[in-house]
């Protein structure tokens, strides 16, 4: 099949947890990557080494391991720098997940004084596929300052609906804020010239890369983004920490977020002041090791090389398109053009309800996701309550893919449809 | 593997499901309640109507995986025209063997239809799917039950 | 010498780190143990079993990984609960620090309506030893609100001043925060006491626990607290994970912190409901991995036994404070009484900074701290811009007090004071 | 160890430690800063006078640890009476072997005393104290010349 990774096996070698046997010895086939990704085996022993030798808290600490460990944290900042291309590290802000980083712009925006204020009359826009941690944020926002939440609909095929892009970013909205991958409908969305109509009404421009940045190669600076989040987990690395990247200049522009610890420049019982990006934004002790594990994460991600990973998802994802196409009763939510999409799948089945369809599957050793996977909106848009989620990543194989489509043949006939 | 999962899907539960009793909002009803599976999504509108300490109805109309359709049919099925104090009790049941992890004897007594679940308790992520229409039934009992209490007090 | 745990050598046995050599060969003598704590085997082993074999997001997930997920992730619940004897599992809400605990608390405040609604007239009330985490939250909160920020006062021996308490509490005080433990004094603090009297004008009562879960045998409810945070990895626990525990009366009555992921009822266009404690302050994929790490850390530490743990820091600080005693030019801030204080120590000597101090003693291998130590209010309270800290744990010895005090000596011979 | 210690301690540091030169607040100036260093608490307030494209005059006060203390008497040492353009240059080589990490070879002639500081490179955490008032006179020469720059384009 053109497009794999050349290396899979050897690949596969490196994530530890594919080689676990389920109940009844059935090997794993884990199709959940949009949910959270495997860790190779060099993420964990980076995180070993660095809790077995090298822990200690950073910047606050000026002992030998104090040194370590603030060089190898800082040294992950370095990396995620660089792996998205950020023009400077001070722009990298570790918080503790993609939920955390889209929260911090919304809650300082509350706050915000000047040019980013947001009040009555003012709108904010996001779309109809956004994961629930880029929608809750903004009612909660706009509800909060008087201000309307406003939303691009989608195609029947599962795209945005960008024929009324002109009357829906104006001159009223302050914000336009979009996922770049769909975890639901696997849509890759058109930031660059989403984000260029925003910036022509000098609105700010927030992308959710959290299925963005472990699929595809991420250029911040050519996205048009001016604030996108990623998280660890979705990338090889751990939980508890996430990314928010910013243009310094709107970050500078932001008030402080959480209070304490190194976000300061002086504490005075009258009146406090702020440390600069990207301290500012990281109160209290930062998540060390999981920065490291992070650093790990992104260079293995690097080593195999994002143009290559996105060609597997491809091929993948096009050859599990093909497969669900089989499937007697099953509608794929979302475009069915490989290249129009990431590897998340969703689907449903007439007649079984998705619970029933990953319960099924689970007993065969195939792990998907069931349920509205935090994108109720965009489920209630195509009239289901939930769905069915397959997802690839790039330790996928073609024959896992041909387990799913095999066990979805089985949970029809379990459930005695035709 | 498919004999662990037909100890989930019994047949009972595959009846039930197919062929859901008592489904349907009916009137009158003295509460309605709306509960949701957050994490799933799965949703139950239930209704209670009491008379004389008897539960004389119990309508729904649900959305979910067949466990917890079928689960909101047995319930009705088990707790229509019981007194409300019995009723309470077959919940009490219920919920205890399904929070058992499978080391409850289910009791067919009680239970009747319902021991097919004992399955279900087995299965972690699956105990809400079966307990969403009795948690909601409690509720709405509760509310009707509280709400007669204030009437009482307000008349007393 | 009375009180130090029967089987040291055993316990220190238990933390790899301790046996690092550092530059020139030097063994390391951790006694930066309030900054952060270093991790027993069993946390990090721990930690890569779940990585390497359970690894999967939780709650969501309904497969056999997501289950097995879940149920480490929910158990680590539990374990904290019976460790800080809380009436519920409920009430343990999972963050990424103390600081964003504490954040939490104060930021949800900020959005409160109803009986806990804070705004101008009333008054928090925190104290001089604070850490900056429990300052500046309350700053923003009350500088936004336009409510007063008032301040316990300290004795010149590091005591609270509760001289005013009455005057300080009174019907305006809607908040007290205050730290168990000081991280810079070492003092501890009559938390019931004081809550008491917060109680009395029916204000809420935030306690600041970073050091004292560590130190000393937590009961939340017999605290008198209201809400009481502490951080993961200053108890033998990761980085990534805090815990926010509070009644849940009270945390039932706050808005929602961070909108997202399993933090909701549902989501809908128009308007989103929001799940039960403790989930609705958890947004987005919690730290899984730390939760998980964090309940081996409690398990590990209630398995040597808190009481114990306690007489231990007791002993070896009783003995601390003696050598420190024998120093000529040294001060050290705080009680000088062993039973009034926990393990922090923080001492100035005439003539050399604090990080010429520090530096010498890391040449050492002798790791403390110097600087303000997040604690720049109770530095200007005693005159003082810094000071150097040494802070015991379980695993400390009295050797290594031994090789701190030999140091400082050296210090003052390396920086020619009489 | 004592080896390592003495790298970074030399003589001629611990001498300014013990003698600052050019110390305390002096009139005329035309910008006054103050900079921090949030993690130890380290202060310096540094006033900057410059007349006829020359620094005139550097005074400060200050609060800090021997090297943020030797490193304040060594830049106004330095840089007093000197044209801004090369005061600027030597500020960017001391900043350079600062930041050199212990690869850079300090040049003699230019940083003089500052030469001492070498050994402070090889210590991540002390370098921000060598650079504490450094960084303060770079702000402050920067405001003055701005000052400046903004006084002519009003006049002109
Ligand atoms: C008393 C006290 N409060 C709060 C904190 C903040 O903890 P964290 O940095 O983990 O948020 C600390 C430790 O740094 C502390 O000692
Ligand atoms: C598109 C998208 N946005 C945001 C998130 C939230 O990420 P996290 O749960 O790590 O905060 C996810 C994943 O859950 C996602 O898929």
């Amino acid at each position: 099949m053109d497009g794999l990774l050349p290396e899979l096996e050897v690949i596969r070698k490196d994530f530890p947890i594919l080689e676990r046997e389920l109940a009844g010895g059935m090997p794993l086939v884990y199709l959940d990557s949009a949910n959270t990704s495997q860790k190779p085996q060099v993420v964990i022993d980076t995180m070993v080494d660095h809790l077995e030798r090298h822990n200690a808290n950073v910047a606050r600490a000026m002992h030998q391991l104090g040194a370590e460990s603030s060089e190898a944290f800082e040294n992950a900042r370095d990396k995620v720098a660089a792996f998205i291309n950020a023009p400077t590290r001070d722009e990298i802000i570790f918080t503790k997940n993609a939920s955390e980083a889209l929260n911090l712009v919304a809650n300082t925006l509350a706050w915000a004084r000047g040019p980013l204020e947001i009040g009555e009359g003012d709108e904010v826009v996001i779309t109809e596929m956004e994961h629930h941690s880029n929608i809750v944020p903004w009612q909660l926002l706009t509800e909060r300052k008087g201000a309307t939440l406003r939303w691009f609909g989608l195609t029947d095929d599962g795209q945005l609906d960008l024929s009324n892009i002109d009357s829906l970013i104006t001159e009223k909205t302050k914000v336009v804020s979009l996922t770049w991958v769909s975890n639901m409908l696997g849509t890759i969305n058109p930031v660059e010239a989403i984000a260029r109509r925003a910036h022509e009404v000098g609105a700010i421009v927030v992308v959710d890369a959290s299925q963005a940045v472990p699929q595809m190669a991420v250029d911040v600076q050519a996205s048009g983004a001016d604030l996108l989040a990623f998280t660890g987990h979705k990338v090889v690395g751990p939980t508890g920490i996430g990314v928010l990247w910013g243009r310094r200049e709107i970050l500078d522009q932001l008030p402080p977020f959480l209070g304490g610890g190194e976000m300061i420049e002086t504490v005075a019982m009258e009146r406090s002041t702020y440390a600069g990006i990207p301290h500012k934004f990281e109160a209290g002790t930062p998540p060390i090791v999981e920065a490291v594990g992070l650093g790990a994460a992104v260079d293995y991600l690097g080593h195999v090389g994002m143009d290559a990973i996105r060609a597997h998802e491809h091929a993948i994802t096009a050859y599990a398109l093909d497969g669900l196409a089989t499937v007697p009763g099953l509608t794929v939510l979302g475009p069915i053009d490989a290249s129009l999409r990431g590897g998340a799948i969703s689907f449903e089945i007439d007649g079984v309800h998705p619970h029933d369809v990953a319960q099924v599957l689970d007993s065969r050793g195939v792990a998907v996701r069931a349920g509205h996977h935090c994108a109720k909106p965009a489920h209630k848009r195509f009239g289901v309550q939930a769905s069915t989620r397959a997802s690839s990543y790039l330790y996928t194989t073609p024959a896992e893919i041909d387990a799913l489509v095999e066990g979805l043949e089985y949970t029809r006939s379990y459930f005695k449809l035709g | 593997m498919s004999q662990e999962l037909d100890s989930l899907y019994q047949e009972i539960i595959l009846d039930h499901y197919k062929n859901p009793l008592n489904k349907g909002l009916r009137e009158p009803f003295e509460a309605e309640v709306h509960h949701v599976n957050p994490t799933c999504g799965d949703e139950v509108t239930l209704r209670v109507h009491l008379a004389g300490g008897v539960v004389d109805d119990v309508s729904y109309d649900s959305m979910g995986c067949s466990i917890s359709q079928a689960s909101a049919s047995v319930l009705t099925d088990l707790v229509i025209g019981k007194p409300v104090d019995e009723a309470m009790q077959i919940h009490a049941t219920f919920q205890e063997l399904m929070q058992g992890r499978g080391n409850v004897e289910p009791d067919e007594d009680v239970l009747e239809d319902g021991i097919a679940f004992a399955g279900v308790a087995k299965f972690p992520a699956r105990v809400k799917c079966a307990l969403l229409s009795w948690m909601a039934f409690k509720d709405a009992t509760a509310q009707t039950l509280a709400a007669a209490d204030n009437k009482e007090s307000t008349n007393g």
